[in-house]
């Protein structure tokens, strides 16, 4: 897809998204899952990057997140820092640690990275919850319970009211939205797709492997991380429950529906996932069992997600559209 | 397979308004429990209890003459977000009048639903719980704890260890827990207890769910020989594989289960084989006989209804309703929150056993008509040994020294 | 001590031998198509509950019976799962990701139709061996010894199928060399769905084999499918000896590390331990098909 | 034997062949030649069932065999012997050979066929139990023309037999040719190192830019300006 | 002739497992030159160029104007100047032709990105017309110049060519022959290159080195080598034409 599509089909979601309180303004609870999926289409927009166009099987997107999550909490609270310091500060953390993981992963082939990254993202909860955790101030396997509210300039955004903090999120998501262009756009993004196609050829031309791909762990790490800190403001509560399957399932599922390498397709796919997931709700058990069925059908019907149907239908008409 | 994954798809999706509907002119109650993921099993052990008393309820005319409706919500895995979503769910969107949940999250829950009026009912049984509860009373008011805290229920456990009628051969003991909130709570009191006795916990040792290769752990075991062995995870897998391991080539030990004997499959699946396993349910119907004529009518219809006794949680989840409704009957107005909690407050509630009353921090504290009871396995069937504050022997049941410890 | 030590290390033994035979199979799909079966604990998972409903049918009395009926049952789901769901995706360029996903779908649908099925509560299974061998102080249990020797015999048997009979060489073959063993006329879509299909076979036949010591739960295949996964690319992924070796390794680290550090911290162990590992070698312990 | 009639083949979105047509008698050498990378070995691989996308129409025997997979293919005689020689690395010279025995109708023949081949490869005799890997290049190519030759094959398509040989080696190759054709199997062989193999051919070809531009004998051949030219580069 | 020395293999081994593809190979590239290599298929002519640009470790010395440049990973010696293409084209097919020059232009060059060379080298290779085209709708003749360009755009010193002729019919094979002279002349660009037509190796190259199995049989003048009876053995064969 072009940029000019990307951007225009980004400003249209986001017109879209930001018109939405007029209309559940006054519903908490579907502020909330809309605030989620900001949340989310941020952390899965990273995901794509990373694994859509840097063409790594990086699986420790959760992890990334809940990391933080707990390091903001955690700064904010032993520090006081303000958490809107504090996210960034995570973030620096987060990114610190993405590449550290990234770093093994360079050496690796797809599924080892997968595992590597996963690795992480399974370490992480007994991490969390055991000695070295609670000496950092995790608060072990009870969780971190009371978290700073997020302020700024005097303001303080609860939960009890939450338009504000959706627009503060769309700010972010926004903002992350348009890095993630930038970077697809600009030389990095072409330096990802290079690697991808054909590595051999890229690193010949002077393409350094080591520093892009070092660089989209960090990039992505840092990102998600502040998400992660975003988030533990909002809620005011973690605990180690992120790191539960059901998260990592809906983010992938979230792939799905947008289609790999096809951003902002992710941030499309988690509007959808997320409301998909709230309407199954009511249906108890039988939820994750739909869940399930719809990705297995989605990945054999719709193989690129919802924007790759787009394409499809688009190129039709319009020949040379490549993936 | 396609085919069938799409009509299963087009089912859900033609399901999906018809959930939508509600009746007119009820009273809606929110029902926030896992009903997917590792906890559906306790989650259906309170749906039990809380589904009897609607129904008990409705078929009695309803509520100020209005039918209950229960509104269920997938807790899931108690994700921080995840029992928010389900309080702006139920108390923003839906607007009930109550809640009842079961197991929600060890004072996540106290956070949701405090934002909101309409009385909460949990079954915590968590000290964070309370703090978080005791940060601002005003505002969480409507919180109301079924159970009383793991730190008193391990007290609890611990006083009736110390008096049951047998002479421990040494005084060490040997702790296990599950890495969560609860087992560490319960843990660590435990191992307090036993050193200001003078008890040497050998061993105190934090496992991860789905541990089920206990190998390395009874080797330790059989080399210290403890008096004591008290284990604490929620699910039967783990503690049924522990026992069973241990049954191998078992030692002098009284093995003490606490709470993790409710799951209804050790008691199940084991049958005879758990015999002489120790454990204890708070906020309890003591069985197989109980204390009064109204709790043994209770306890002989929820098994006609169930098919089975009832497990931890069903009869506090029940009496939660009941004690709502029995508030807003004097109340008289299902709207006036406040009002209903401030009577459940104040007044408490008469139950099968005697009366219900929760403390000033809005917890039902064990004692009184409400004792932790404390249970034994004979015969391939829990009985009641102990009631504990204040403790002392159940009814005629005797302990029976465990069939594994040679004397 | 001593006897200390022997426990942890026979339990370690006991516990490498069902991992190898989980671990081999994992291996070998990824060997052989370069896919990666996310639903693989799912399938531990199905192969429990599908004895648990033979044990249910009247007729049938012993795990003979058992093992009898649920291979083929195992065979032609794995097979026909791999030609509706892996084998149309072959086509892509990412299909590797793709797989990943939809067999991470299967998994989600399978475990949710499994509690909804058979509820959330453990189902279990009658022991297949009672009693055991006693010395002193030391005990082994009859049930563990047979496990063990089942998880090895079947790997042995799994060994001579792949060196002895025409079907196993060409499993070999397509996993060395696609394009060769296309040229020699080796229908490489039905070795891929074969080897599928025995892969889910082995990790099912551990479900069975498992479910009277640690029962079926609907999610109990999580764990399994982690720890195959780690032993896979700990061994070298695609190498069967070198699966056999990590199985073990890993079964001995966690008992002893179990024992000695304490049960939270054989995970973290384990993955410093792969990590170092990969770190040094990235293809893991031995690289390809040995 | 083989016929082949307006053949097109794709690869992705890349036309190889345009309208290949060409024809092998039974018990002939037909040798193709042409530039690198115009087509000869997707004309091979086409017969042999190696290629995706193929259309027009191949003929073995007077039997349509379009679109038929390799596994039917190598049952029905047909085989191919890569370029690149594509063995089994891991396993012995023993399992590559019966393995070139996959097919049902070569199965029976087994034995029969290994003997011959160890008689024409006396050095794979001695080598049965030693990797694949392990070889050197002259005698990973016996063993690839010599797995192909257990599939009781009627007719097999050499591709590039000299690739990675030393010179000493390619009168070898040559006489191992002539050898085969005379146990009565026709072949088509794409080669332009060893001129002793075009020697040999009955009939030859030359694609350029995956169309046939010559057809016919070596002697024509010689006479032809451009095809010294084109391939010869002299 | 008698430029500067650019390019110094010396005693250069590589092994995979059981087999030396490269033995103990020595030679040396001046500057301003066509240098040529030829040999059999499999003789290990892409091997060296895979280890002169980096993507193998080796036993051995290269040295790129007196600097080694033995273990560097490819991106620094690109950067140091040398530019290569493959054998079997390598396109990006994610990227559009504009892009796929760019990436040269942008990591490569030491002179930074820039526009301007970007489309000089575009009309250079005569792709200006197919920019925003992706690689993927490309013939194989525009693929070889796209790959080509894009090396080009590195502005190197040494750009090593892979059998650019290979697939190509007598017309492209002049227009290819064209398009190297004009590198060589025009942009003062040293050329190395594998070929398997010894008639365009003898009409562009200086020196020729002929390889088999890894080992160098002969080296110098393309006549003169040509005419090396060790030659016309092992690598033509005693054609009787």
């Amino acid at each position: 897809m072009d940029h000019k599509r990307i951007t225009f089909l980004l400003a249209l979601i986001w017109t879209i998204v930001a018109v939405l309180p007029l209309f559940f303004g006054g519903t908490n609870f579907i502020m909330h899952i809309l605030i989620m999926c900001l949340i989310w289409s941020v952390v899965a927009s990273c995901w794509d990057l990373i694994m859509g166009f840097a063409g790594i099987f990086s699986f420790g997107q959760v992890a990334f997140f809940v990391m933080g999550a707990y390091a903001s909490a955690i700064i904010s609270a032993q520090f006081s820092i303000p958490p809107i310091f504090a996210v960034f500060v995570a973030g620096g953390i987060t990114a610190a640690i993405g590449i550290l993981v990234g770093l093994p992963c360079l050496k690796l082939k797809g599924a080892y990275i997968a595992l590597v990254t996963f690795a992480v993202h399974m370490i992480l909860e007994p991490v969390l919850k055991g000695d070295i955790g609670r000496a950092m101030g995790t608060g072990g396997s009870r969780g971190l319970l009371t978290i700073e509210p997020m302020h700024i300039f005097g303001y303080t955004f609860t939960t009890a009211s939450p338009v504000p903090y959706f627009y503060l999120m769309l700010l972010v998501a926004v903002l992350c939205s348009v890095i993630i262009l930038v970077v697809i756009k600009s030389h990095w993004g072409t330096a990802f797709l290079a690697l991808k196609d054909s590595q051999e050829f890229a690193t010949c031309l002077g393409v350094s492997a080591f520093k892009y791909k070092l660089r989209v762990f960090a990039l992505t790490s840092f990102l998600t991380g502040m998400m992660g800190g975003f988030y533990a403001h909002y809620v005011g509560m973690l605990s180690t429950r992120m790191l539960g399957i059901d998260l990592f399932v809906t983010l992938m599922v979230i792939l799905v529906i947008g289609g790999v390498g096809k951003f902002p397709g992710a941030i499309i796919g988690a509007f959808i996932t997320i409301a998909v997931n709230e309407l199954l709700s009511p249906l108890g058990p039988y939820r994750p069992i739909t869940m399930g069925a719809m990705v297995v059908i989605l990945v054999l019907v719709l193989p690129d997600g919802i924007v790759g149907l787009f394409e499809r239908l688009f190129s039709k008409k319009q020949h040379g559209m490549t993936h | 397979m396609k085919k069938a994954l799409g009509i299963l798809l087009i089912l859900v999706l033609a399901l999906m308004p018809a959930t939508g509907l509600w009746a007119k002119d009820t009273i809606k109650v929110g029902v926030p429990l896992a009903m997917t993921g590792p906890y559906t099993d306790t989650g259906d052990n309170y749906w039990k209890g809380i589904k009897m008393a609607i129904d008990e309820i409705n078929t009695a005319g309803g509520l100020l003459g209005k039918q209950l409706e229960p509104i269920r919500f997938d807790t899931q895995e108690f994700a921080p977000e995840r029992v928010m979503q389900g309080a702006d769910y139920l108390c923003g969107q839906i607007g009930v009048d109550s809640v009842h949940a079961g197991w929600a999250g060890w004072g996540q829950d106290v956070r949701a639903y405090g934002k909101y009026t309409a009385p909460f009912f949990a079954d915590d049984g968590s000290q964070s719980a309370v703090d978080v509860f005791k940060q601002n009373k005003e505002e969480y008011k409507n919180i109301f704890q079924l159970t009383d805290t793991g730190i008193n229920q391990a007290q609890s456990m611990f006083n009736v260890l110390m008096a049951l009628p047998y002479e421990y051969p040494n005084k060490k003991a040997v702790i296990i827990t599950a890495d969560d909130a609860w087992g560490t709570e319960v843990g660590d009191t435990l191992e307090k207890n036993f050193k200001e006795k003078g008890w040497d916990v050998a061993m105190h040792e934090l496992v991860p769910y789905g541990t089920n290769q206990w190998g390395p752990l009874l080797t330790k075991i059989r080399r210290i020989k403890p008096a004591i062995i008290h284990v604490e995870i929620v699910s039967a897998q783990e503690v049924i594989t522990f026992f069973r391991q241990f049954m191998k080539r078992p030692t002098n030990s009284i093995l003490s289960y606490g709470y993790s004997l409710v799951p209804r499959e050790v008691v199940e699946t084991m049958g005879k084989e758990a015999d002489g396993l120790l454990g204890e349910v708070p906020t309890a119907m003591p069985t197989p006989e109980a204390p009064t004529p109204e709790a043994q009518a209770w306890l002989e219809k929820f098994e006609t209804i169930w098919g089975h006794l009832p497990q931890a949680g069903s009869w506090a989840a029940y009496s939660g309703v009941k004690a709502w409704a029995t508030a807003v009957e004097a109340v008289g107005d299902e709207k006036n929150h406040d009002a209903v909690s401030d009577y459940i407050a104040t007044n408490g509630y008469k139950g099968e056993t005697g009366w219900w009353k929760w403390d000033e921090d809005h917890v039902m504290r064990a004692g009184g008509d409400v004792p932790i009871a404390h249970y034994q396995v004979q015969d391939g069937v829990m009985v009641a040994i102990f009631t504990d504050p204040p403790t002392k022997p159940y009814k005629d049941y005797q302990f029976q020294v465990p069939r594994w410890i040679k004397q | 001590m001593v006897i200390e030590i022997t426990d942890v290390i026979i339990s370690g033994l006991i516990n490498g031998s069902v991992y190898a035979l989980m671990a081999v199979g994992l291996t070998l799909i990824y060997g052989v198509s370069k896919a990666f079966n996310f639903a693989y604990g799912s399938f531990y998972s199905l192969g429990g509950y599908i004895a648990f409903l033979l044990f249910g049918l009247s007729f049938i009395n012993n795990y003979f019976l058992v093992f009898v009926l649920a291979v083929p049952i195992l065979l032609v789901f794995g097979f026909f799962v791999e030609k509706t769901l892996v084998a149309p995706l072959r086509k892509r360029d990412d299909w590797e990701i793709k797989v990943m996903m939809i067999t991470l779908g299967l998994a989600l649908f399978l475990d949710n139709s499994f509690q909804v099925i058979f509820g959330s509560r453990m189902k279990s299974l009658p022991p297949f061996l009672e009693g055991g061998f006693e010395a002193g102080d030391f005990y082994l249990s009859h049930q563990d010894v047979g496990i063990f020797f089942l998880s090895i015999g079947g790997i042995l048997l799994f060994r001579w199928f792949l060196n002895n009979t025409r079907t196993g060489m060409s499993v070999r073959a397509v996993a060395q060399n696609p394009a060769g063993a296309q040229i020699v006329g080796i229908p490489k879509e039905f070795v891929f769905a074969a080897t599928f299909a025995i892969s889910t076979v082995m990790v099912g036949m551990g479900g069975i084999l498992l479910a009277q010591k640690y029962f079926i739960t609907p999610m109990g295949g999580w764990d399994i499918l982690v720890k195959a996964w780690v032993i896979t690319a700990f061994g070298g992924m695609g190498s069967i000896r070198g699966g056999l070796y990590a199985a073990f390794i890993v079964g001995m680290l966690e008992a002893f590390v179990g024992w000695y550090f304490g049960m939270t911290w054989t995970l973290i162990v384990l993955f410093a331990v792969l990590l170092t590992t990969l770190a040094v070698r990235p293809q893991g312990l031995l690289g390809k098909w040995g | 034997m083989i016929e082949l009639v307006d053949v097109n083949a794709c690869y992705q979105d890349f036309h190889v062949l345009k309208n290949v047509s060409l024809a092998v008698k039974k018990g002939q050498i037909v040798v193709m030649l042409g530039p690198n990378g115009h087509g000869k070995s997707t004309v091979l691989k086409s017969i042999c069932g190696l290629v995706e996308k193929v259309s027009g129409l191949i003929r073995f025997e007077g039997e349509t065999i379009t679109g038929l997979g390799s596994e039917k293919l190598v049952g029905m005689g047909i085989t191919y012997i890569a370029e690149n020689r594509e063995l089994f690395p891991q396993m012995s010279v023993l399992e590559n050979l019966k393995l070139g025995a996959y097919s049902r109708s070569a199965r029976a023949f087994e034995k029969e066929n290994l003997e011959k081949v160890f008689d024409l490869f006396p050095r794979l005799r001695d080598r049965q139990s030693q990797l694949a890997a392990t070889m050197s290049g002259g005698e990973a190519r016996m063993l690839a023309i010599a797995r192909g030759l257990m599939s009781n094959a009627r007719f097999l398509a050499i591709d590039e037999p000299s690739l990675g040989l030393q010179p000493n080696l390619r009168d070898e190759v040559a006489k191992i040719i002539k050898q085969i054709n005379g146990q009565g199997i026709t072949l088509l062989v794409v080669e332009q190192n060893i001129p002793q193999i075009t020697e040999l051919a009955d009939t030859l070809y030359v694609l350029e830019e995956g169309s046939i531009s010559f057809e016919g004998s070596k002697e024509d051949a010689r006479g032809n300006d451009h095809l010294k030219e084109i391939f010869l580069g002299m | 002739m008698g430029g500067e020395q650019m390019l110094r293999v010396t005693n250069v081994t590589k092994k995979f497992g059981a087999l030396t593809a490269v033995n103990n190979l020595s030679f040396e590239v001046r500057q301003g030159q066509v240098f040529g290599i030829a040999g059999p298929n499999g003789a290990g002519k892409s091997t060296v160029y895979n280890l002169i640009t980096g993507l193998y470790d080796f036993k051995g010395t290269i040295s790129f104007k007196d600097q080694d440049i033995s273990g560097l990973p490819p991106h620094r010696i690109a950067k140091l100047g040398i530019a290569r293409t493959f054998q079997i084209p390598q396109t990006f097919p994610s990227l559009t032709v504009e892009k796929s020059i760019e990436v040269g232009s942008y990591f490569g060059s030491r002179k930074g990105f820039d526009q301007n060379h970007v489309d000089q080298v575009l009309t250079f290779v005569n792709l200006s017309d197919m920019r925003g085209a992706p690689t993927g709708s490309l013939n194989l003749l525009q693929k070889k110049m796209l790959m080509i360009g894009a090396a080009l755009a590195t502005r190197p010193e040494i750009l090593m060519l892979d059998e650019p002729m290979a697939g190509s019919n007598a017309k492209e094979i002049i227009q290819l022959m064209d398009l190297i002279r004009r590198i060589n002349q025009d942009l003062g660009i040293t050329i190395i290159l594998i070929e398997h037509f010894m008639k365009v190796l003898t009409e562009l190259t200086e020196t020729l080195l002929i390889l088999e199995t890894g080992t160098e049989i002969c080296c110098g003048d393309p006549q003169k080598v040509t005419s090396d009876p060790r030659v016309i053995e092992c690598y033509l064969g005693d054609c009787d034409d």
